[in-house]
C-alpha cells in the first residue's frame, strides 16, 4: 500500500518527511510516496482534486480555512480511531476547535501559530525605547520611526505587502480586527467603506512608507524573513513559526538579538494576532483511509515531537499544537519564545475574531469558499496602495466594490 | 507527382493528426463553453445551475479585465519589440567573422534552454529584489536609490525576464535567415554605393521579413499565454497591473475555484486568441506566400 | 574614361597566394574577356578591380588614379554577378533605380534614367514586376540595367552568362555585345566560356593559376597561342594534341591540330584510324576517330558526311595549320 | 564567396560579442555560482563572484529532500515520449502536406497552429475531469499525450518545411526505381529528414521539459517531473538563494547540456520555413 | 526488349488540356529525343510513360502489354531526373544498388552488378563517396548507373544535361550516346537543346503545344522538315525566314535558308547588306546581316572572314538548299 502525501514545503515538512522512515519501519506494507510544493500550488493542486474526486492524494496538507469548509462538504474523512495513546485533549483548544466541525476532529494538527512581534533588543536600545509585552500601535509605529535608518539599510518595521489572501490579507484582516474592523456585516455586506477599515490601511500604508524597506509590497513572509535575518528589520511582526528561524545562529545573523512581544493592539479588545495551524486531513474519497489515519496519527502525536527533540533538538519541534509540549520544561528552555507563542495562540479566537459581531468563522480570513478569491481580490488593491499606484481612499473602494459584486455573485446578498 | 492512389495515401496519412487535433480542441472547448453557462463553482459541486450569461457579464464588466487585456498586449508587443530588435541587432553581431563564435552562440542561446519558472525565480530574487538583488546592489553602489522593479514596474519587469528567455529564439532564427542572404546581393548594393546603413535598411532588413514574421508568429502563439511569469513573481499585482488574460483566468478558476467564471473567461481569451490569429494569419500568409 | 591599369597585382588568402603578381592595362572603350580554368583567380582579379576584396599588395589605377584604397561604392564601376544578384524584394523598376537612389539623384531624374535603361534593354514591360517573376534571361536584363542606369566608367561582368540555357545565352551575347558597340564603356567581362570569349572580346586575357599566359585579340590568340595551355584553351572543339613519333617528325615535342584543319577522307591520307563517334548536326559533322599510334583525333567536316561508327577514314592536317610545341609546351 | 576580413576589425567585433554574450549569459552564470554559495554569502552585500568557500551542502541538501532522480526520469520519460509520440503521427502528416499540397493544405496548417493558442488554464478543468475518469492523473500516459497533442502543431510544422526542402524528383526517382510508399517514407524521406527530424526533436524535448502548466496541474508524485520539483523550491520558508540556485541548476542543467552538444542541430531546424 | 507505344494519349490539369492527343511509337532499341520549346508537354508526357502521372486518356503499352493503370515501380522503367535526383544520405554504392534492393536480390548479385556498372561509367573511385562529394559530371553518372543497373526494358532522360556546363556537356553526351550503343536498350531523352537531339537522336519527335508536329531522324528533320516550325527549331544557327517579295519570287508564303547554306561575298551576289555583327571563331564566322527589303540574315562563314560592322556585303543562298513554306507554314 502507498500512500500518496501531499505537503507544503515548510522546514517542519521537509523534517517530517525526512523522520517518516521510523513510520514505515513500525509499519512495514505502507510506503510513503510525497509531494512536496509550494504553498500556493499546493492549495490548487489539492482543492482541485478533492473537488473534482480525483483521488491523487491520502493525505493532504490543508489549514484551519480550508478543514471547516470542506468537513461541512463531507470532503474530509474524521479522525475517528485514533490510537489511545494519541491525546485528543492534549491539543490546545483553539487549534483544536479550528479544526472541528460540530465537536468532531476533521483534520490532526501538525503545527500551529499565530503572529507576534518580533524585533531587535539592540536596535530598541539604541532608539533609546523598551518594548512592553503587550505593545500598542501607537508604540510599534512610535519605535519604527525611531529605529529607521536607511542610509545604513536598517528599516524600523518589516511587514507583508505581498498580495495574497494568505499574505498581506493574514497580516491586514488581522490588524484590522484590532482596529476595530470587519469583513462583513451581519447581512453579509463588506465593509471596507467604513471608517475603521480607513484607519487601518492608512496607518498600514504610513507606516511601512516612513519606517519600512523598500518592495515591500512584493515582500511576503519569506522575504520578510531573509531582511530579518539579514538584520535589515527593527521589528517584524509575523507568524510566531518565525520564531526559531530568526532565533537560529546558523541561518540568522541576529539571532541572539531577538525579542518577542505580543501582537499590537489598539486597547479594543482585540490584538492583531491571528490562528493557523498546517493539518493534516483525509479526503472523503480514498480507498486508504486506515492506513492515512495511522499516518496522520504518528505525524501528530507526542512520540513524533519526542522524537524530533531527540534527534534535532527541542527546538525544532512542531509547535503550536500541543499543551504538553508547552509544560515541557526542557522545551521552554529551549524555544525562549514558547511562552510567547503560546499566549498568541490563546489570544486569537477564530470564532468571535472581532470587536463588533460577525456571520463567519476565521480571525485573519472568512471560511466561506468565495475567500480565497476576493481575499486575493483584496490584496492586490492593498499591494498597490502600498506600492503607491492607487491611494488609500481607491484602493478601499475597489476592495469595496469587488467585494460587493463577488458576494452578489455568489448569492450571499441580492 | 500527383497521381489517383497517391492522394488517397496522402488523405489517410494527414487524417490522424487532424482528427486528434480537432478531437483535443473540439472536446475540452465544448466542456469549457458549457462550463461557462454554469454557476459552478469547484467548492461547491452539486450546486451547479444554468445561469446563461451572467459569468460573461461578470467577466467582462471585472475592473481587472480591461487591465488584463492591456497588458496582455503590452506583454506581447512588448517582448515582441525587444526581441525582434534585439534579436536582428544580435543576429547581425554574431554573423561577423568573430574569434570563437561557437562559444558565443552557445552563451547567446542559454537563456532558452531554461524553465520559465526558473528563470522568473532567479530574476525576482536574485537581481531585482531591491534588497538582496544584484541591480539594487548596482544602484547603491554608484549612489542611487535601489529601484523596486516589480512593485514599480512590473509589466516592465516581467517584459523584460520574458524577453530574455525569447530573445534567443529570435536571435537564432533571425540569425539562419541572415546567413541564407545572398552576398552577392550584399556585394551589388555595395557596389551600387549603398554605405551600411543603406544595405541593412534596403537589402538585409527586407530580405528576413519572412523570419521576422516567423518569430512573430511563433512567439506570439506562446507569450499570449504567458503565465508562470507572472505567478511567481507579481501574483498580478500590484493591484491589476500585471495580470494578463491567462493570469485573470487562472485566478477565476484555480485561485477562486469559480470554474464557471473561469469558463467564461477562458472564452473570452480563446476568441481574443483566434482574433489574433486571424490578424497574424494574414500577415503571414501574405509573407510566407512570397 | 574608363582605363584600368593593374601594377603588380597580388592577392593571398591566410597563406593561400592565388594571386603571385599581375600586370594589366585594359583601355577605354576596350572589351576585355579574362578567361581560365575554374578557380585560376578570375573572379578575385575581378572583385579586386571591382573593390570588393582588397589587394594584398600593388596598386589599381582608373583613368590613372590610384584607387587601390578606395571603397567598392567610390570607385564609379558597375557590376553583373553571375547569380544576378537582384534584389528580390523590389520589382524591376526599383531594383534599376536602386543606384541612382543611392547616389541622391531627385526622383524625376530617377525616372527619366530608369526609362531610358528600360528602353535600352527591351524591359519597359516588365518594370512592375519582381525578379522572382522574370525568365532567366530578363532578370540578366535588369542586372545589366541596374548597371548602366549609373553611367559607370566601366563594367565589371562576371560570367554573367552561365546561368542561362543556350539559346538564351546566344542572344544575350549579343545583346551585350551591341550594347558595348552603343555605350562605348570599357567592360571587363569574366567567363569560362570560350565561345563568348571569342565572340565578345577585344582582347582576351587568359589567366592560368593566378597568372597572365597570354593577352590578346581573339583571333591573334587563336592564330598564334603563345603556348600549348593558351592553344588548348582557345577554340572548340578542342585542339588535337599528338606527341611522340608523330610530333617528333615535325620536330617538335607536341604537334596541335584543331579539328576545323582536319581533313577526312573515306579513301587515303596521312592518318588511318575506325570512327568511334559521328555527331550529325545537319550544318557540320564532328566525327571522332582512333588512330593507332597517335590517339583520339577528332574532325570537324562542314555538312553531313556519311560516316559512321566503325567505318575506316583518312585524316590529313591541313598544311600550315600544324601548331608545334617544344617540350615546355611553349609554342616553336 | 567570402570576403577576407581585416584582424583589427575583428577583433573589436569579438569583443563587443564576447560582451554582450555574457551579459546574456549572466543570469544562468551568477545562479550556478550562487548555487555553490553558503546561504549567508549569497545574500552578501557585496555580492561575491568567484572568491567564496565553494561548497556542495545546497547540493547534497536537495538532493536529500526531494527525490531528484524520480523527476529527473520522468521529465526524461515524458519530454522524450511525447515527442516520439508526436513525430509518428506528424511525420505522415507533413508527408501528405508537404508533397501532396491540396487547396486547403495551407489553411489547415494554420489551424493546427492556432489550436496552439488555446489558452491553456481555459480548458484545464474538463482536462482535469476527462483524465480523472480515464485514470490518466498522474500518470506518465497522461502527461505524454497532453504535452503530444500540445506540441504537435510545431513538430508539423517544423516536418513539414524540412520536407518542403527535399525536391520531389527524388521520391520520383525511388519510386522509378521500384520502391512502394512504405520503401520511400522509410529508405529516402526520413533518413533525408533526418536532421531536420533531429532538430524537430530537440526543440520539442526542450519546450516539453520546460512545460510548467500542465505537468503541475496534473501530476502528484509519481509523474511529477522537474518543473514539479522546482515548484517544491520556489519559496520555501525563507529566502534560500543558494538552495533554490541549486535546484534550479539541477533542474535546468540536462536540457542546458543536451541543448549545447546539439546547438548546431537546433539552429538549423529552427528556422520554421523561414528562411528560404 | 523495349518498345512503347502510346494511343491517343492525353493529359489535361484540372481545365487545362495540356496534351490534346497523342500517338506515338517507340521502337524496341532506339534512341527517341523528344524536343520542343519549354512547356509544351515534353515531361508531362515522360511522367506518363514512366508512370509517375496518371493518363487523362488513351493507353499506354510497353511491349505489347498496357500499362496505363500500372504503378512507376511496376513497369520496369528506369528515369534519369535533371537534378539527378540522387539519394544524398547514401553512398554512391548505395545509390545505385538502391533499385536491386528493392527488388529484393541476394546480396551477391547486388554487388556484382553494382560492380559491372561502376565499371562501365568509370565510377570505381567513387563508389564510397556521397553525392554531395562528386562533380556534376560524376553526379550525372550515378544517376545514370542507377538507371541502367536493374536492367531495364526502357531508359527515360529528362533534360538530364541541362544542369552541367558547357565542355561537360559535350562529355557527358558522348558518353550517353556510347551506352546506348553499348547496351542497345530504348532511350527517350527529352531536351530542349537541339545540338543534343541532332547528334543523339535515331528519331526526334519534335512537340508544340502537346502536339506531335514531326517525327522523323535527324538529318530528315534538318533536310525535309514537314513545315516552319519544325524548320525553325532544328538547326542552329536557327533558320533565316524571309517573307514578302522575295519569297513570292520562289512562289511561297515564306522561304527559309539555313546560315550554312547562305555564301557570303563582299563583291557580289543576290541580297545587299551591311554587317551588323561579327563574331570570329576562329574555326568559323557568325555574320549577321541587315539586308534591306529582306530583314537580318545571319550567314555562318567557315575559317576567318575579316568581315566588321559597317561592311557592305552580299548573300546568295546555295542553290537546292532553300526551304519553301504555304501561308499555313507547311512545307511547299
Ligand atoms: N575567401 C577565400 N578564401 C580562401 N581562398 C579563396 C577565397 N576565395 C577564393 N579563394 C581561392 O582562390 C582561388 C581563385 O578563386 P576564383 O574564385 O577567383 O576562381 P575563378 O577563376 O573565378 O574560378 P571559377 O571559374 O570557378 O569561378 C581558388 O583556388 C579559390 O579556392
Ligand atoms: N501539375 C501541374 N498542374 C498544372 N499544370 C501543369 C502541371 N505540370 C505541368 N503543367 C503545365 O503543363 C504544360 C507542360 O509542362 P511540361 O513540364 O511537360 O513542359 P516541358 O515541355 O517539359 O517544358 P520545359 O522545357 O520547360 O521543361 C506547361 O504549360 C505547364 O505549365
Ligand atoms: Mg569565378
Ligand atoms: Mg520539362
Amino acid at each position: 500500500e502507498t500512500l500518496t502525501i501531499a505537503t507544503v514545503n515548510n522546514g517542519d515538512m521537509i523534517r517530517m518527511q525526512k523522520l517518516s522512515e521510523d513510520f514505515t519501519a513500525q509499519n512495514p506494507g505502507i510506503d510513503l510516496d510525497w509531494v512536496t510544493l509550494e504553498e500556493n500550488v499546493l492549495r490548487q493542486r489539492v482543492t482541485t482534486d478533492i473537488a473534482t474526486k480525483g483521488g491523487q492524494y491520502d493525505v493532504m496538507t490543508i489549514g484551519t480555512y480550508e478543514v471547516p469548509i470542506w468537513a461541512n462538504k463531507g470532503w474530509l474523512v474524521e479522525l475517528a480511531d485514533l490510537p489511545s495513546d494519541y491525546d485528543v485533549d492534549d491539543l490546545l483548544p483553539a487549534i483544536r476547535g479550528g479544526l472541528s466541525v460540530d465537536g468532531k476532529l476533521y483534520a490532526a494538527p501538525f503545527y500551529g501559530e499565530s503572529s507576534m512581534v518580533m524585533y531587535r533588543k539592540d536596535l530598541m536600545e539604541k532608539a533609546g525605547l523598551t518594548m512592553p509585552e503587550a505593545p500598542t500601535w501607537d508604540f510599534i509605529a512610535k519605535a519604527a520611526k525611531a529605529m529607521t535608518d536607511k542610509d545604513n539599510e536598517i528599516y524600523g518595521i518589516c511587514l507583508r505587502g505581498k498580495a495574497g489572501w494568505g499574505e498581506n490579507m493574514a497580516f491586514l484582516s488581522a490588524t484590522a480586527n484590532s482596529f476595530g474592523a470587519r469583513w462583513f456585516d451581519m447581512d453579509w455586506k463588506a465593509q471596507f467603506d467604513t471608517p475603521q477599515w480607513k484607519e487601518t490601511l492608512t496607518f498600514y500604508v504610513n507606516l511601512m512608507n516612513e519606517a519600512g524597506p523598500p518592495g515591500a509590497s512584493s515582500n511576503g513572509f519569506n522575504e520578510n524573513l531573509a531582511l530579518f535575518q539579514t538584520g535589515k528589520c527593527g521589528m517584524w511582526i509575523d507568524a510566531t513559526v518565525a520564531a526559531s528561524f530568526v532565533t537560529n545562529p546558523k541561518d540568522s545573523t541576529v539571532a541572539d538579538q531577538v525579542g518577542f512581544a505580543l501582537a499590537p493592539d489598539n486597547g479594543l479588545g482585540k490584538r492583531g494576532n491571528w490562528l493557523w495551524a498546517w493539518s493534516l486531513g483525509i479526503p472523503a474519497g480514498t480507498q486508504k483511509a486506515e492506513a492515512a489515519q495511522k499516518f496522520v496519527a504518528w505525524a501528530t502525536s507526542k512520540s513524533y515531537l519526542e522524537m524530533v527533540a531527540e534527534k534535532e533538538g527541542w527546538a525544532n519541534v512542531p509547535p503550536g499544537t500541543r499543551k504538553s509540549l508547552y509544560a515541557n520544561p526542557k522545551y521552554q528552555a529551549a524555544a525562549p519564545f514558547a511562552q510567547m507563542t503560546l499566549e498568541s495562540i490563546n489570544a486569537a479566537d477564530p470564532n468571535n475574531p472581532t470587536v463588533d459581531p460577525v456571520p463567519y468563522v476565521g480571525v485573519q480570513f472568512v471560511a466561506i469558499p468565495e475567500f480565497q478569491g476576493i481575499g486575493t481580490a483584496v490584496g492586490q488593491q492593498f499591494s498597490a496602495a502600498l506600492a503607491g499606484t492607487v491611494t488609500v481612499d481607491q484602493a478601499l473602494q475597489s476592495a469595496q466594490q469587488l467585494t460587493e459584486r463577488e458576494m452578489r455573485k455568489a448569492g450571499y446578498v441580492d | 507527382m500527383a497521381t489517383a492512389k497517391s492522394n488517397v495515401a496522402a488523405r489517410i496519412m494527414i487524417s490522424p493528426a487532424v482528427l486528434l487535433l480537432l478531437a483535443w480542441m473540439l472536446i475540452p472547448l465544448s466542456m469549457t463553453l458549457y462550463f461557462s453557462f454554469l454557476s459552478y463553482n469547484l467548492l461547491s459541486p452539486g450546486m451547479e445551475r444554468w445561469i446563461g450569461f451572467l459569468n460573461y457579464e461578470y467577466f467582462l464588466t471585472d475592473p481587472a479585465f480591461f487591465s488584463a487585456l492591456t497588458n496582455t498586449l503590452i506583454l506581447v508587443l512588448g517582448v515582441l519589440i525587444v526581441t525582434t530588435i534585439g534579436g536582428t541587432l544580435l543576429a547581425l553581431l554574431l554573423d561577423q567573422p568573430i574569434w570563437g563564435q561557437g562559444i558565443v552562440r552557445i552563451l547567446v542561446i542559454a537563456p532558452f534552454f531554461v524553465m520559465p519558472t526558473v528563470s522568473a525565480l532567479v530574476w525576482k530574487n536574485m537581481f531585482m529584489n531591491p534588497v538582496n538583488g544584484l541591480f539594487a546592489y548596482v544602484a547603491k553602489s554608484v549612489g542611487l536609490p535601489p529601484f523596486d522593479f516589480l512593485a514599480q514596474a512590473p509589466m516592465l519587469s516581467i517584459t523584460g525576464m520574458v524577453a530574455w528567455q525569447w530573445l534567443p529564439f529570435a536571435t537564432l532564427i533571425l540569425l539562419t535567415a541572415l546567413q541564407s542572404l545572398d552576398r552577392e546581393q550584399l556585394e551589388a548594393a555595395e557596389m551600387d554605393g549603398a554605405g551600411p546603413f543603406s544595405r541593412f535598411f534596403h537589402i538585409i532588413l527586407p530580405h528576413m521579413a519572412r523570419a521576422i514574421t516567423v518569430v512573430i508568429l511563433i512567439q506570439t502563439i506562446f507569450l499570449l499565454s504567458t503565465f508562470a511569469a507572472i505567478l511567481v513573481t507579481t501574483n498580478g499585482g500590484p493591484g491589476y497591473a500585471s495580470t494578463n488574460i491567462t493570469y485573470l483566468v487562472y485566478s477565476q478558476s484555480l485561485l477562486q475555484f469559480d470554474v464557471g467564471g473561469g469558463s467564461a473567461g477562458g472564452v473570452v481569451a480563446v476568441i481574443i486568441a483566434n482574433i489574433v490569429a486571424i490578424f497574424l494569419m494574414r500577415m503571414i500568409g501574405k509573407n510566407l506566400e512570397a | 574614361m574608363g582605363s584600368i591599369t593593374l601594377s603588380n597585382v597580388k592577392k593571398a588568402f591566410g597563406d593561400t597566394v592565388v594571386i603571385p603578381s599581375i600586370d594589366l592595362e585594359v583601355n577605354n572603350g576596350e572589351f576585355v574577356v579574362f578567361v581560365g580554368p575554374s578557380g585560376c583567380g578570375k573572379s578575385t582579379l575581378l572583385r579586386m578591380i571591382a573593390g570588393l576584396e582588397d589587394t594584398s599588395g600593388g596598386t589599381i589605377a582608373i583613368d590613372g588614379q590610384d584607387v587601390t584604397d578606395l571603397s567598392a561604392a567610390k570607385r564609379g564601376l558597375a557590376m553583373v554577378f553571375q547569380s544576378y544578384a537582384l534584389y528580390p524584394h523590389m520589382t524591376v523598376r526599383k531594383n534599376i533605380a536602386f543606384p541612382l537612389k543611392m547616389a541622391g539623384l531627385p526622383a524625376v531624374e530617377v525616372d527619366k534614367r530608369v526609362a531610358a535603361a528600360a528602353n535600352v534593354l527591351n524591359l519597359n514591360d516588365y518594370l512592375d514586376r519582381r525578379p522572382g517573376q522574370l525568365s532567366g534571361g530578363q532578370r540578366q536584363r535588369v542586372a545589366i540595367g541596374r548597371a548602366i542606369v549609373r553611367e559607370p566608367t566601366a563594367f565589371l561582368f562576371d560570367e554573367p552568362l552561365s546561368n542561362l540555357d543556350a539559346a538564351l545565352r546566344v542572344n544575350m551575347r549579343l545583346e551585350i555585345s551591341e550594347l558595348h558597340q552603343t555605350l562605348g564603356t570599357t567592360m571587363i567581362y569574366v567567363t569560362h566560356d570560350q565561345v563568348e570569349a571569342m565572340t565578345m572580346a577585344d582582347k582576351i586575357v587568359v589567366l592560368q593559376a593566378g597568372r597572365v599566359e597570354q593577352v590578346g585579340s581573339p583571333l591573334d590568340l587563336y592564330r598564334n597561342p603563345r603556348n600549348k595551355f593558351v592553344a588548348g584553351f582557345i577554340g572548340s572543339p578542342k585542339m588535337n594534341f599528338i606527341d611522340g613519333e608523330e610530333a617528333a617528325k615535325e620536330n617538335a615535342a607536341t604537334i596541335g591540330i584543331r579539328p576545323e584543319h582536319i581533313e577526312l577522307s573515306t579513301e587515303s591520307g596521312r592518318w588511318k584510324g575506325t570512327v568511334a563517334v559521328s555527331e550529325h548536326l545537319g550544318s557540320d559533322t564532328f566525327v571522332y576517330v582512333n588512330v593507332d599510334g597517335v590517339g583520339h583525333l577528332t574532325a570537324r567536316v562542314e555538312g553531313e558526311r556519311p560516316v559512321s561508327h566503325g567505318d575506316t577514314v583518312w585524316l590529313s592536317p591541313v598544311a600550315g595549320r600544324i601548331h608545334r610545341f617544344d617540350a615546355q609546351d611553349m609554342t616553336l | 564567396m567570402a570576403r577576407a576580413v581585416n584582424n583589427k576589425r575583428r577583433a573589436v567585433v569579438t569583443l563587443i560579442a564576447w560582451a554582450v554574450g555574457i551579459a546574456i549569459f549572466f543570469p544562468i552564470l551568477y545562479t550556478v555560482l550562487t548555487s555553490f554559495k553558503t546561504e549567508a554569502e549569497a545574500v552578501a552585500s557585496p555580492p561575491s563572484f568567484l572568491f567564496f568557500d565553494w561548497t556542495l551542502e545546497n547540493y547534497a541538501e536537495v538532493q536529500e529532500r526531494s527525490n531528484y532522480f524520480l523527476h529527473f526520469l520522468n521529465s526524461v520519460v515524458i519530454s522524450l515520449g511525447s515527442t516520439v509520440l508526436g513525430l509518428i503521427i506528424a511525420v505522415p502528416a507533413a508527408w501528405s502536406m508537404a508533397f501532396f499540397p491540396k487547396k486547403r493544405t495551407k489553411d489547415i496548417l494554420m489551424w493546427m497552429l492556432s489550436t496552439k493558442m488555446l489558452p491553456p488554464v481555459g480548458v484545464l478543468v474538463p482536462i482535469y475531469l476527462l483524465f480523472r475518469d480515464a485514470s490518466l492523473l498522474d500518470t506518465r500516459t497522461g502527461l505524454v499525450i497532453v504535452l503530444t497533442m500540445i506540441n504537435l502543431p510545431i513538430i508539423v510544422w517544423m516536418i513539414f518545411t524540412y520536407f518542403k526542402e527535399i525536391p520531389g524528383e527524388i521520391l520520383e526517382a525511388a519510386r522509378m526505381d521500384g520502391a512502394n510508399l512504405w520503401d520511400e517514407v522509410v529508405y529516402v524521406l526520413t533518413p533525408m529528414a533526418i536532421p531536420g527530424i533531429a532538430s524537430t526533436l530537440l526543440l520539442n524535448i526542450i519546450l516539453a521539459w520546460n512545460e510548467a502548466f500542465w505537468t503541475l496541474n496534473l501530476t502528484a508524485a509519481k509523474a511529477a517531473p522537474l518543473t514539479a520539483f522546482i515548484a517544491s523550491y520556489s519559496s520555501p520558508e525563507g529566502l534560500f538563494y543558494a538552495k533554490l540556485s541549486a535546484a534550479s541548476t539541477m533542474a535546468i542543467a540536462p536540457i542546458l547540456i543536451l541543448g549545447w552538444f546539439s546547438q548546431k542541430q537546433l539552429v538549423r531546424g529552427l528556422t520554421f520555413g523561414a528562411v528560404k
